[in-house]
């Protein structure tokens, strides 16, 4: 066994200073030219966006606590239905914290109505999520439900919401098709794809002044969308090539290779960070100078922390207000998620309870009342305003531009939508 | 019921014709003894560079009992193993009346009347030894997966048939009464019988045994040379693979004998006991096991 | 004992009470003892104690038993559903890796294009003919069948590791494949997948929050696949099979076509995949290409394993134990994976024969047999000396 | 049935395009680039075809053998301060760094292996259990192992650690190699240039292979056949950390509780594609089969063809050589 240690190390050891020597060839021990691309501007060719200091927060946010004074049955109960465990977890802890905040301060608020709140695991999984919803529909005492997360999942349950009446508003399903089936419980509490596709559009090229955009998807009913509304609003000769890459996948040298051959100034990242994080950085690392641009599943701490200096690159979309920049409100959320900051979704998660629990409080308490509450609803969240058209669809939407600012990701404005 | 079954109810002991009749019911037919049935010409079997098998021929005639000798690694078993198709030859032919079997799927081969036993035992273990021998008699069973799942009258037949076949056959080489016991917990001497039992239900003109006295008691193989005479009895052509001098000589008919890869002789159990090729092959390598009694 | 040998063509009578020798044989040499009271009781109680379980089994989600339900987690009749297609597959399964001996890794893959075809068929997202879903069951296995020749050609004269590797590549070919290929829809998936007729009150039966219905099915599925299953088995067919499994080389030799046979085992596999498949589509109404991993292969082969391979009793409670360990605990989602891990290697170490042995009856009309031995040798206790011999074989398995 | 296949073939045919010109295009890089991934797959294939080898069968845990060295390559530079960024130290500091990383990946990937040989397959050993219960074990510690991660490190990958910015060395056809692709080539190389001679030369060498061709013949003959088949999965874990080290080099995040699977799937397949048991097959192996799923993401389009065609090209070459490329096995490497 010694033996090949023996064998072994020295070779390794060889070899590293072959790695090394390159490295110092080219200038000054490991790596100080990062050579990351211009985060402001200037270098590339592209233009910076300013910093926004001030976040737009409604002033007259609808919060849980309401007037204090609410009255409601002891079994009153609001559910989430969606991932807890399994791979997709993240996703549903970040929602369900924020309902459970949400929650928390109601019945805090509330001595005479305290809603209960329960929970039901999916793990993501549109075969699994039968049974789960099911079982919450078939328990009376729920009057609301925030979830489920996934479009897929959404898909293969939204009719048995409809059948029981059940009320129910998705914090991040973002497939466009899910409001085309009819359903009359299904609320949707953020924008579709349809919504942040040409806002995208519109970042890459009108206001970061991008000229050749390379649009890379992943295999996510979120990404294959949100890249078809994105490559559709883009000009024809402003898109330069696009490409997909798999869930899980970790290393994107080919992808890499295309977009630094098409010469783009702007990537376009179609999905979620988990993909998007070292899909940057490697790009980054080949040499790439331009921006790149993700949506609201790419816009997470954990992108930053991912990919390290070469999010200084990093620009997102979202139809949301950053709740993490809401000071009041991370602070609030640590203490239920047992200090974690918020993530991605907690706000619309607490935003959707925050209007169930407000439809309690008026007496609501009924899935039929609930659900009328809801549709005729008119008022701003934390996030967003929210007024719902006839399909479930919410009216208004900004897409508000974000962007990565000394490790984090602050908001840059409204995208103007024309 | 209409069936040939010995039907246990009536009381009837079976008698052995009745066993022979199920047997071997192609006995008559099988009777132009002295014909070639198998015929070797110039057989090759190369390994890498190595040469197991050099230019072998020789025949092996219907209705007899042919012994194959010769010392370790004289290429015996590759010989067999070309005949039955698990080598394949690098030169020659093995033609079996008149059709080549050279290239022929081992099951195929099988059903054009080569039937073997291993040298070291192969039985399905976990199989009855009912099970065994129906296995073999499969081979001329012509019910695939939609006649069995449906079970059409051809499967139901042939199931009773094999039935009555296999338990016949079982009896043929003594060891009915363990019918219904796993191969695998059976005795060595039912195991070397089960794998005769299982060859012949195969219905092979041509019957290979590999060394089926091996690990036998003097009274063991006298029993066992009853069983191969039987067996030519019944119209077989038996091709035996044996160490045991006493054996081979008390029961072929004709012996061919391998040295290296080569034939070195060939003739009655007489001339090749005294053949001074084969004495001189035989003195290398004597022992007490294997030499001659 | 009046054993008709002129039966009906099924055998129904023969076959289950063969099937419950099986059931009540294989558990051991503790439960000799079990075994052997079974034998002893006539047949009518016998039939009555089965009918019995059948009733039970069968109205499962109905009866909804307290401790044992799956609620408030997770709907009852639709865990039992989810048992019940966990059943089928690992049924399926059974025949290729149980009886056969063919480790397959991408059992999942057959799994799929089941689904797939349920979806093509009947869903209301494909641009395809739309046919009555009952109709897709039968099309879905003729479609894996197709695929299980298709892959089992090229693939089947390999020897037991490479198969594996091979069979592992195609579950995920397929999985990949639904994603590139822009007719499957990929994630994005197919809704609305059709179901079986009826309605009862103005609503539908076959709907897909109501699992019993479903379950129902499936469960008489199981039976009739079970039963056409051991039709099989007791024929040349799982005779070539279990020989293959034993020593191909000697099975070959013995005249078995095993490269054909190992083929009917792959198509007859698949279809019993793709049935299952399909089944799910249309109990879940939503298709697309999220859950055909090789995780799941795994589970599906551990069911196997678990419930005893090669017994196809122990295929379907295996199936169903995997199931529904996971819907009854929730609390251990997330350690899932982590326990049948463990669980399998604890099973290969202690009882690497699941939880029921195979023991096949291979032949039919064993009672007969069991005379004709007593009878030719002349020896009357030949037939006890049989059954001690078993007796023997099962100790030696049990150490 | 055959409607269904037209009528999938026609409705949407554009799904699969052969784009030779971007193939011959992105020819080299393609090339480059897969043999970087070969190399890798080659060190942990070698541990598939040791233990292949010696006891017959495929170790499917091997993956999470390769996985645990590659989190032990992640805390060690994490805890040295690498990160997401390139760090800003001297080249002998990154050298020593490095060899440190790579110690603590050897180590705890052989212990892992050894973990998985003591607990997944000895006591099978000792009972005589049939193949398909060795197969099956080792599928559970896969699984058990997978979670153990899983529940410790969450679903999410770990964050990424670079370790060094990749330099440009010299032109090949007009295409850049770097420094981190010849690093990762040479050395798997090297190493595996090393197993050959270790296999070879050594006495443990010659105990491994007698065992390799005959366990029984081996042990009469006086080789202890436990501590073979133990120095067998320890070796194979020394070389699964070897490159675990190369593959976070080279995918700084891909380190993740499933990534090992995915990894050894490809590496088995490696291992296979060479001819199992067999060294140089796995080096061989694993450079083709980086190459060809290379090409084929190039010709195909995109990443998602990468298995696929890897996949065929393994069926369609085992059905020409059902051993693999190379064919033989370790025991018949000659002295």
């Amino acid at each position: 066994m010694r033996a090949t240690k023996l064998i072994v190390i020295p070779a390794i050891a060889a070899v590293m200073t072959v790695a090394g020597c390159a490295n110092s060839s080219s200038g000054g021990g490991g790596g100080s030219a990062s050579g990351t691309g211009g985060s402001s501007g200037g270098s590339n060719g592209l233009k910076s966006l300013p910093e926004q200091t001030k976040i737009d927060v409604p002033a007259d946010a609808v919060k849980p606590a309401g007037d204090g004074k609410a009255v409601c049955a002891p079994t009153t109960t609001l559910a989430y239905v969606g991932a807890e465990t399994g791979a997709n977890a993240q996703l549903g802890i970040n929602i369900y914290n924020g309902v459970q905040l949400a929650i928390d301060e109601h019945n805090k608020a509330n001595p005479k109505c305290q809603v209960q709140f329960k929970k039901f695991d999916t793990e993501g999984d549109p075969s699994k999520a039968t049974g789960p919803v099911t079982q919450a529909v078939n328990d009376k005492t729920i009057v609301g439900v925030v979830g489920l997360p996934f479009s897929g999942e959404s898909k293969s349950t939204g009719k048995i919401f409809q059948q029981a009446g059940l009320p129910h508003i998705t914090p991040s399903a973002t497939n466009p098709s899910l409001t085309q089936n009819g359903w009359t419980t299904f609320f949707r509490g953020l924008g579709n794809d349809n919504v942040q596709g040409p806002a995208a559009a519109k970042l890459a090229t009108t206001m970061l002044g991008g000229k050749k955009v390379f649009v890379v998807q992943d295999d996510s009913d979120y990404g294959i969308g949100l890249a078809k509304t994105t490559q559709a609003a883009l000009p024809k000769a402003d898109l330069v090539g696009t490409d997909k890459v798999t869930t899980g996948q970790k290393d994107f040298s080919a992808t890499v290779q295309k977009v630094m051959n098409s010469k783009a100034d702007v990537v376009f990242y179609s999905g979620y960070y988990a993909e998007g994080a070292p899909f940057d950085q490697q790009l980054v690392q080949k040499g790439f100078k331009g921006d790149f641009i993700g949506p609201d599943g790419v816009k997470d701490p954990q992108f930053i922390k991912q990919a390290g200096d070469a999010s200084k690159n990093a620009y997102f979309t979202c139809p949301c207000i950053p709740g993490d920049l809401i000071p009041s409100f991370a602070d609030a959320y640590k203490k239920v998620s047992g200090g974690t900051a918020p993530g991605t979704y907690s706000v619309e998660g607490y935003d959707a309870a925050t209007i169930m629990l407000t439809g309690i409080d008026k007496g609501k308490t009924t899935r039929s009342a609930m659900e009328q509450f809801i549709r005729t609803y008119d008022a701003d969240g934390l996030s967003k305003k929210y007024k719902w058209t006839s399909t479930g669809e919410l009216e208004s939407l900004p897409v508000y531009a974000y962007k990565v600012s000394n490790g984090n990701i602050v908001s840059a404005g409204v995208i103007p939508s024309s | 019921m209409s069936t040939a079954i010995p039907d246990p109810a009536d009381g009837r002991t079976v008698t052995e014709q009745e066993i022979a009749d199920i047997v071997a019911p192609d006995r008559e037919i099988a009777v132009s003894v002295g014909e070639p049935l198998v015929v070797l010409d110039e057989l090759t079997v190369t390994f890498g560079g190595l040469t197991a098998l050099d230019h072998v021929s020789f025949e092996i005639r219907r209705g007899e009992i042919l012994g194959l000798i010769g010392p370790n690694g004289a290429g015996k078993t590759t010989c067999f193993n070309a005949m039955t198709g698990v080598y394949k030859p690098s030169h020659g032919t093995v033609t079996m009346e008149g059709a080549s079997l050279v290239g022929k799927k081992k099951h195929a081969i099988t059903r054009a009347g080569v039937a073997r036993t291993f040298q070291n035992i192969r039985l399905f273990g976990d199989m009855t030894a009912l099970e065994n021998v129906v296995v073999g008699l499969d081979a001329r069973h012509r019910t695939s997966v939609p006649g069995a799942i449906f079970r059409t009258p051809r499967h139901v037949r042939e199931e009773r048939e094999s039935i009555e076949r296999g338990m016949a056959l079982l009896e043929f080489v003594g060891i009915a009464g363990e019918a219904t016991s796993p191969s695998r917990s059976l005795s060595y001497g039912s195991q070397r019988r089960l794998e005769i039992a299982r060859a012949l239900a195969t219905e092979p003109k041509l019957l290979c045994l590999d060394e089926p006295a091996a690990g036998f008691n003097p009274a063991e193989k006298e029993e066992l040379m009853t069983l191969i005479r039987q067996i030519r009895d019944d119209g077989y052509t038996v091709l035996l693979i044996e160490h045991d001098m006493k054996l081979v000589m008390g029961v072929t008919d004709r012996i061919v004998v391998l040295e290296f890869g080569r034939k070195i002789a060939e003739g009655a159990p007489k001339q090749i006991q005294e053949d001074p090729a084969v004495i001189a092959a035989y003195l290398g390598v004597e022992d007490d096991d294997d030499g001659v009694a | 004992m009046g054993i008709n040998p002129e039966g009906p063509p099924m055998g129904g009578a023969e076959a289950a009470q063969l099937d419950a020798d099986e059931l009540a044989e294989t558990k051991g040499s503790r439960l000799d003892k079990l075994r052997g009271r079974w034998r002893a009781l006539p047949r009518w109680q016998q039939w009555l104690v089965l009918s019995i379980v059948a009733l039970v089994v069968f109205f499962l989600p109905v009866i909804n038993p307290p401790i044992i339900t799956t609620e408030p987690g997770t709907d009852f009749p639709l865990a039992c559903f989810d048992m019940a297609r966990f059943a089928l597959v690992a049924l399926g399964l059974n025949v290729v890796v149980g009886q056969a001996g063919l480790l397959d890794l991408g059992y999942i893959g057959f799994f799929a294009v089941g689904s797939y075809v349920a979806a093509l068929w009947t869903s209301s997202d494909s641009t395809y003919v739309h046919i009555p879903f009952l109709w897709t069951l039968p099309l879905a296995m003729v479609v894996t069948v197709f695929f299980g020749v298709l892959l089992g050609i090229p693939t089947l004269r390999l020897r037991g590791d490479y198969l594996a590797i091979v069979t592992l590549g195609f579950g995920e070919i397929i999985r990949l494949l639904a994603s590139i290929v822009p007719a499957l829809r990929g994630n994005v998936g197919f809704q609305n997948v059709g179901a079986p007729p009826g309605t009862h009150d103005g609503k539908q039966i076959f709907d897909n929050s109501h699992g019993t219905p479903w379950y129902m099915m499936t469960v008489a599925i199981i039976i009739v696949v079970m039963l056409l299953l051991g039709n099989l088995e007791r024929s040349r067919v799982g005779r070539a099979w279990v020989a293959i499994r034993e020593d191909e080389d000697a099975a070959e030799t013995m005249g078995v076509p095993t490269f054909k046979f190992k083929l009917w085992a792959f198509g007859t596999g698949a279809a019993i995949g793709g049935l299952s498949g399909a089944i799910f589509a249309g109990q879940v109404g939503f298709v697309n290409n999220q859950k055909f991993d090789v995780a799941t292969s795994m589970l599906f082969l551990a069911a196997v394993v678990l419930g005893g391979s090669g017994n196809k009793f122990g295929a379907v409670i295996g199936g169903a134990i995997v199931s529904y360990i996971p819907n009854r605990f929730i609390e251990i989602a997330n350690y899932k994976y982590l326990i049948f891990g463990v669980v399998l290697i604890v099973l290969m170490i202690f009882r690497p024969q699941g939880l029921l042995p195979a023991r096949n009856h291979l032949l039919a009309a064993i009672g007969r047999i069991r005379q004709w031995t007593g009878t030719a040798s002349g020896q009357p206790e030949a037939a006890a000396a049989t059954d001690a011999g078993r007796i023997t074989l099962r100790k030696e398995e049990d150490q | 049935m055959h409607g269904l296949v037209t009528s999938l073939a026609t409705v949407d045919s554009s799904w699969i395009q052969f784009d030779w010109s971007n193939l011959f295009q992105n020819f080299w890089p393609a090339t480059f680039d897969g043999m970087t991934f070969g190399a890798i797959y080659a060190l942990v294939a070698l541990g598939y075809t040791l233990v292949y080898g010696v006891l017959n069968l495929i170790n499917f845990a091997h993956s999470e053998v390769f996985i645990s060295g590659a989190y032990a390559v992640v805390f060690t530079l994490s805890a040295l301060g690498f990160g997401p960024n390139p760090p800003h130290l001297s080249l002998i500091a990154i050298i020593g760094d490095l060899l440190l990383a790579c110690i603590a990946a050897m180590i705890v990937s052989a212990i892992v292996a050894l973990i998985v040989e003591r607990v997944a397959y000895k006591p099978l050993r000792d009972r005589g259990a049939p193949r398909l219960a060795y197969l099956i074990s080792a599928i559970g510690a896969s699984f058990a192992i997978q979670y153990i991660f899983f529940n410790w490190r969450s679903s999410n990958a770990e964050p990424a650690v670079i370790m060094f910015n990749p330099k440009p060395i010299f032109d090949v056809f007009g295409t850049i190699i770097d420094s981190q692709q010849l690093t990762i080539v040479i050395a798997a190389i090297v190493m595996m240039v090393a197993t050959d001679q270790f296999i070879r030369r050594t006495r443990l060498g010659r105990g491994i292979r007698a065992v390799a061709q005959d366990p029984d013949t081996a042990t009469l003959m006086g080789v202890n056949k436990e501590r073979i088949i133990m120095s067998t999965f320890v070796i194979g874990g020394i070389l699964a950390g070897a490159g675990a080290l190369f593959y976070v080099m080279k995918v700084p995040s891909g380190v993740i509780y499933n990534g090992g699977f995915i990894l050894g799937i490809k590496a088995f397949t490696a291992a296979v594609l060479g001819g199992i048991g067999n060294i140089r097959g796995a080096l061989l192996g694993g450079l083709l089969l980086g190459m060809i799923g290379n090409y084929g993401q190039y010709l195909l389009g995109d990443a998602q063809w990468t298995d696929v065609v890897s996949f065929i090209v393994l069926v369609l070459v085992l059905m020409v050589r059902p051993e693999g490329i190379l064919g033989s096995n370790l025991a018949k490497v000659r002295a």
